[in-house]
């Protein structure tokens, strides 16, 4: 790989990606709201219109239904099209195209019909854009066979991981969390801008990356937790605990191995996720280490997530309401002294 | 008016065989449910939608198709499936859930997927209006010849996808056709009380497209009607709507008892059972004799025997088999 | 044409009123967002959907309006929960984010309840036509006095919701007006290249129901309009539906620089600013002078000014209040 | 309560209870795809229309959105409206109805416009009605947060929490499985039709029920996995092993209390769901237990769930994939022997 590197943000980062996987393969197409003229509301589609044009570059109507609906037929005949909903939030207006048919559709057809299609969304709230608008609902994506979903907390993984989908067979939900993008207008966590190669190259799915090695305790995030994590892991060192990180990456498929080892080797687990908390993400990976063998525990395992209440708008709450940095290091430190 | 005797003995050959097909498939469904009717029994589990009395809509649009057409069907899908060209042996074996059948058993009748012919169906109510979209999109993306037809019943109009996807289907000109089978119900529920318009056809004003509705379940009708369609569609000018008077001859699925019917509906409606009608137009207007036309049913007698006896006779899938296939 | 001094008044008024708030609101919005901006900080944090020149949307609708018909509005709302009488105090201090708002702050300038005039909104596209029709009816079933109405933008009219909820409004004779703004673009995208129609209101014939289309943007027109509409609903015929061209004077949200407008578009949509029409309107045709202007206007800052003062000055919730209210 | 007792099935006990509540309050109301002269596809409001007229029992057009919005709109303004969605699968059409309105909107107002509304219906498979019309979605709905879950096993306890369901403030989703309602052309099992009281009562929510005391092992069932469980508990006795068999009867509510309660007594977890494995159910129980005290578990907890696969329609692929007693009892034998 040519030693060319910038720092970019993951909107820059997703839309670079886009455009080579484009010029190398003229099935791969782009569709969605406002994601032509305007480049896309998080700007990861920024660039596109002026080169490939308006036949490869579509701005929709306001039909998810119809036009997720439609990447699945696309797909079906090999096209690979990249389809963005612009808010993860809107699925319920088209989570049966989404979950019925892109899902599906692979195995009812006895394989005989993959579905190659992206499904590109934002998530995530911190910035007051209330409970329609600020959501991550990763558990919700995952819980349903069919789809890979994936999440990258950096412009390095967002670059490859966005390979790695377009050239996938099947359906991939690739979420993008608004305070890692990189737009202007939102805040944007500044460890997510890194070093990204200008060629092509693949980050693969399934593999979670430990982002910080430790001994003491494992910290499990994904997407802007995971920036969380090394923030609190930075804390923490500075009383003496010594903290392993884990991005998990992809959710589907899940890396149980990586976070296995981590535990067995450290005793502890505490996972930080900002969706919801019940039956979603923390739940599975602590189950997922229990069931395999919970003796690995050295003390309970801990979570800490979005509470289980629709986002509220007002700073206050939300921000009371949010895993942050803080969070992770007063659970740790209670988790180190056996508490 | 059509007069091309191949295209007729097709029309006539195609329903005859889809109707046949599904008294064999009323049989074979009734195995094992008998005395007590338990949809878990027999060869043939779950639900199942038989197509009696709506076959004309399926030939008359699927006689201007080949194979590059993608048609995309709903629950009831089976006329359509045969007159588009599916295989019949390997999708009688999906239907009875074995190792060669279509998807190797996965999907069942309601989700037979045969892309060497692009036919494909489910279960969701109008989920087929946007990947016929999506296929027309390709084809013209790909300046490939290749149109899109899905396949709804009356009810499905109703459905948000409906809409959505007739509008985005106008907006960008695509190589597609929706053809409404209205057979006057929704399971129990009538058109009159589902559907605020006494006929769909009214509803392409609302994407600036051509509609039209075809009355009398007459498959020479259709074919004229989808003919106009389908060469819209072909020619680059977008989108069409039909809608087609057509009758529900079965109950909604099997074991619908049908009571919600008017009295006497059924009995008016075996009455203009469209196959014999066609069957006696053909002998009426000299296209064919008893002959002919014998010929004709014997082969499809043939066909749909031979395809029972391959799924009877075909092999289970290894229970194991079921996590396989989840991703390409 | 309407000729009652007071309804005059009050739909000049109530434009005044809801420009003069979103001027407010933009200065508020803007404060901690300069130079950088950052949608995160400030006051009033988040997405901020400005209603400047929609006003008449509102107000012509909204006169004919009691505290017993219900209002849904979009992500676009405060003209027209201004035009409903929705508490302005308690719905500033709830775009404030603060726990004398509406909500206590949990709902934000997208999400502004006022049950006591029956108003809601919310913020993905299309939302509100199911729920008003449910309240039609509950209105309905319960022979009481009252209708409902949703607007919507031009862009959502493009969304399976909105067909869905036509529809049924039409079956079930519902007390239901569709108010469709077409303000020509849904963020960056045009009515061209989304609607495969130029006006929406030839989709009432989808419904069998009335259709109304009103150029420029004024008041007046829509007052009739609207007027024809809720008669037809207050006397039991069902649901109509109304799409209003008006002007989004703003950007689609603050932030927007709007480089996807075709030049000199905005300037045009200045040049015929609905308020400063009306008002001359009234100047001219005797209604009013400027005294008489002038003492609404000064009314208008009043009550706006007062609004933004309470939100400012009143208490922020407590954090752990996010944890109260998700069940009642 | 009076003692006149009827063994009834789930639909049949549905069906008198709504049609109670009905007649005790006349903001109550149902509607749904063909729930009106059909009775219901299955059976859960059969005799309604006769006996309240076509205004209060109301089929529908197959329009989901507007119709769940629509109850959303009549709840506001002080009805009471039980909704019909057919079967789960088909939430994907209108799922933002369900969680962007039905869920958050007493929220979003600040508690003034509760929304006292219940979805009803129909999960499950095991009867070859393949992928489309066989899920449980329980995970799915479990996981965002504003609305209740109810999930009964038996008649009794669904004509209870139906009346708790109606006279709740809040959105509820009522989720009635197919192998467990009793219509005659679906398998019904018979433990499911119990004695049912004539009267209004309430089943609380919140509250999960030990419908067999034990104290070797913990198994965790909903709906029809609570027969299951019961039928491997039988089994498992004539080995000698003591199984305490739960029913959570909802899941939010979560009864976390006596779930933790149980293990702490038996050391050992087993929980069985017939939805999909992964970030659902069973990762949120396992979870809960071990975030309270993993010490609790003598041997590392266990789940038996959907595998991650669309559901297949064969029967093979099908009996395959869904929990049953047999892989409970070797589980929980394996337990027992501290694999
Ligand atoms: C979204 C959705 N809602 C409801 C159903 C249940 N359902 C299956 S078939 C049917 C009636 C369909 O009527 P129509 O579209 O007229 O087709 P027909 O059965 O008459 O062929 C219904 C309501 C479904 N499959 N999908
Ligand atoms: C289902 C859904 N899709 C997309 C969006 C994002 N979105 C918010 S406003 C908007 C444009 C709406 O256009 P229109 O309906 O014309 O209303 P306007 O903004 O012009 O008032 C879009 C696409 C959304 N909120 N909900
Ligand atoms: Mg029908
Ligand atoms: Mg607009």
């Amino acid at each position: 790989m040519s030693t060319v590197k910038r720092k970019l943000t993951i909107a820059k980062a997703i839309s670079e990606s886009i455009s080579l996987e484009m010029e190398a393969d003229e099935n791969v197409f782009v569709m969605g709201e406002d994601i032509a003229k305007l480049g896309g509301v998080f700007g990861t589609t920024t660039g596109l219109l002026d080169k490939f044009g308006p036949e490869r570059v579509r701005d929709t109507p306001i039909s998810e239904t119809a036009f997720i609906g439609a990447a699945v037929g696309a797909a079906a005949v090999g096209m690979r099209p990249i389809v963005e909903l612009m808010f993860v939030d809107f699925f319920g207006v088209c989570m049966d195209a989404i979950y019925n048919l892109a899902a599906k559709n692979c195995y009812f057809s006895g394989g005989n019909q993959p579905i190659p299609m992206v499904l590109m969304t934002s998530v995530g709230g911190g910035y007051g854009d209330a409970g329609q608008h600020s959501q991550c609902l990763y558990g919700t994506f995952a819980h349903l066979p069919g789809m890979k979903v994936v999440i990258p907390s950096n412009a390095y993984d967002a670059k490859g991981l966005m390979h790695t989908a377009v050239v996938d067979n099947n359906p991939v939900i690739f979420m993008l969390h608004k305070n890692l993008q990189g737009m202007g207008w939102l805040g944007t966590e500044k460890k997510s801008i890194v070093d990204v190669p200008k060629e092509i190259y693949g980050v693969p799915f399934g593999k979670a990356a430990i982002v910080r090695k430790g001994k003491d305790i494992t910290l499990v995030g994904l997407g802007v937790t995971v920036h969380m994590a090394l923030d609190a892991a930075n804390k923490l060192e500075k009383e003496g605990v010594d903290a392993e990180v884990i991005d998990l990456r992809s959710l589907v498929p899940l890396d149980r191995e990586t976070i296995f080892n981590s535990v067995s080797k450290t005793g502890r687990l505490l996972v930080i996720d900002d969706d919801y908390i019940s039956y979603g993400v923390t739940g599975e990976i602590i189950s997922s280490v229990a069931e395999q063998d919970s003796s690995v525990f050295k003390t309970s395992p801990q979570r800490i997530a979005y509470p289980d209440i629709p986002i509220p708008f007002t700073r206050p709450m939300e921000q009371f309401a949010l895993p942050n940095k803080d969070k992770i290091f007063n659970t740790a430190k209670e988790m180190m002294e056996g508490k | 008016m059509l007069s091309d005797v191949n295209t007729l003995q097709w029309l006539y050959g195609s329903m005859f065989k889809s109707r046949y097909y599904e008294e064999c498939m009323e049989k074979a469904y009734l195995e094992g449910k008998q005395p007590v009717f338990n949809m878990a029994n027999g060869p043939v589990p779950g639900e199942m939608h038989l197509s009696n009395g709506q076959e004309p809509c399926a030939v008359g649009v699927c006689a201007h198709l080949n194979a590059d057409d993608a048609v995309f069907a709903t629950h009831r899908p089976h006329h359509i499936a045969i007159a588009k060209g599916v295989n019949l042996k390997a999708m009688t074996a999906e239907i009875f859930g074995k190792k060669s059948g279509l998807s190797g058993g996965r999907g069942g009748h309601m989700h037979l997927f045969d892309p060497t012919v692009n036919f494909a169906c489910s279960g969701i109510i109008a989920e087929g209006m946007g990947p016929a979209a999506g296929v027309a999109l390709a084809r013209k993306l790909r300046n490939e010849p290749g149109i899109a037809v899905a396949f709804i019943g009356e009810g499905a109009a109703n459905q948000g996808a409906f809409h959505e996807t007739m509008n985005l289907a106008a907006v960008w000109k695509l190589p597609f056709v929706c053809i409404i089978e209205d057979n006057a119900w929704g399971i129990s529920v009538s058109k009159t009380d589902a559907t605020s318009v006494p006929r769909n056809d009214v509803r392409a004003a609302s994407y600036g497209i051509p509609g039209e509705y075809i009355e009398g379940n007459d498959p020479l009708a259709i074919y004229d009607a989808a003919e106009r369609a389908i060469k819209r569609a072909r020619s680059g000018q977008g989108p069409s709507l039909i809608e087609i008077e057509t009758y529900r001859l079965a109950g909604h699925f099997m074991g619908d008892t049908e009571a919600y019917r008017p009295e006497g509906e059924k009995d008016e409606l075996f009455s203009k059972d469209p196959i014999p009608k066609f069957r006696k137009h053909l002998l009426e207007s000299g296209t064919l004799d008893e002959t002919g036309l014998k010929k004709i049913e014997e082969a499809m007698y043939k066909e749909v025997d031979d395809a029972f006896e391959f799924a009877r006779s075909a092999a289970e899938p290894e229970p194991i088999e079921a996590l396989e296939k989840v991703f390409a």
